[in-house]
């Protein structure tokens, strides 16, 4: 299974994880790239100072790797690339990239998207957004679980 | 003779106590289901929040069901809900 | 409308697209890139020796426009890029480079996918693979008319 | 007095004649439903596939309904199925 699965201590350049990407990969007709970036404006509008993540130990790797095989297993990619964050993340800074690889446009868009509903619901992070007046955890919004749920009706 | 065991607290259960709480144990160890009320018991401002059936144990990284075993010596965690990305 | 849309007629790097795109949003909690990519076999398996794209003068770069400024209606997207080749590709250079950004993750998604099923079948570009036995024009597949079919019964 | 016309033939429809025709036509113009007669009758080669119902005329960078008019100093094209991507 050609997939990269890492969780980076430090910032890193979305860009440069799409070079790295399209570098391994061969002739595939169709590269999906999501980049998910730390905000700056909660939905009240408030000042974000800061994203915090948190990973445990081994665990957190292990939650990812599970998560890009099951992509692998569902949908005919054939390369993969999942990076994510943890420590405290500037606002506009990725938290996540993600990347699939398909001679099928719709396979890459798809996989993508799963990737993503997946890390958003199950990866084991956690995270707060600091603000002037303290912080505040997030949890899964309930379109985060019904975009997750998407998949479930099919899942191998 | 009692043991004692610590156990990490991830995420939003840091709060209160920070990041890990001491627990006594015996020497034949115990359930999940006996950790969730013995760090209850000993840290009561967890107990709301472990009695929501939300929170789940992981056990020498690996999550674990309410009647698996900890004994002295394992990494014991307790984990909220997730959320990447 | 925060987009940028371009014929370009020499190979391009779509992670330098990538890197251009993001560096031009705001804080967006979103970006998806779409890069498609010249194959090196056809179906059959015969090797490709280039895929060769033809424009027609100020016709093609309005068409780019017209669709994404439909995507821009059509979604809540806060910025988009478009780039696209013409002239003679070779096996692996970028044909076609799609990025949206938007504070949210589903949007992002379906305004790039939308972008593509449109590209894909309106765009005005005409196309052929070059193999040793010939050329072999190459028209929009079943798939990418029902594909792009998806999205019209919600036309604005 | 007749005058002159080119059409750039595009895509596909450029293997048999190259890249453009040349059209005599009247001063009056013609319509692009006489267009795709006078090319089909001029350049046979192309008549069976300007027959098939999905090639569309293009004049000064539009594409036009059937009943458009073409006048000499046009420019003018024909497109066959576009595809990008």
């Amino acid at each position: 299974m050609n997939t990269h699965v890492e969780v980076k201590q430090t910032a890193f350049d979305p860009s440069a994880c799409l070079a790295e990407f399209v570098g391994r990969i061969g002739d595939e007709g169709a590269v999906v790239s999501f980049t998910g970036r730390a905000r700056g404006h909660a939905k009240d509008g408030a000042l974000i100072e800061a994203l915090v993540l948190e990973s445990y130990r081994g665990v957190t790797l292990a939650s990812m790797r599970q998560i890009a095989a099951d992509a692998h297993a569902k949908f005919p990619i054939t390369a993969s690339h999942v990076i994510h964050r943890t420590g405290r993340i500037a606002p506009e800074e990725a938290i996540v990239f993600v990347a699939t690889a398909s001679p099928h446009r719709r396979a890459a868009f798809e996989a993508a998207d799963y990737l993503m509903d997946r890390l958003k619901t199950e990866a084991v992070f956690w995270k707060r957004e600091e603000h002037a007046s303290g912080s505040t955890w997030i949890e899964p919004t309930d379109a985060d679980r019904s975009d997750a749920m998407r998949w479930s009706n099919s899942l191998s | 003779m009692n043991k004692s065991i610590d156990v990490e607290l991830c995420g939003k259960l840091a709060d209160s106590y920070g990041g890990s709480v001491t627990l006594d144990i015996s020497q034949d160890g115990l359930s999940v289901r006996e950790l969730f009320a013995a760090v209850s018991s000993a840290y009561p401002l967890l107990a709301p929040v472990l009695a929501g059936g939300r929170i789940r144990a992981c056990v020498n990284e690996v999550i674990v069901p309410d009647d698996a075993m900890i004994h002295h010596g394992d990494a014991a965690a307790l984990f909220p809900p997730v959320s990447g990305g």
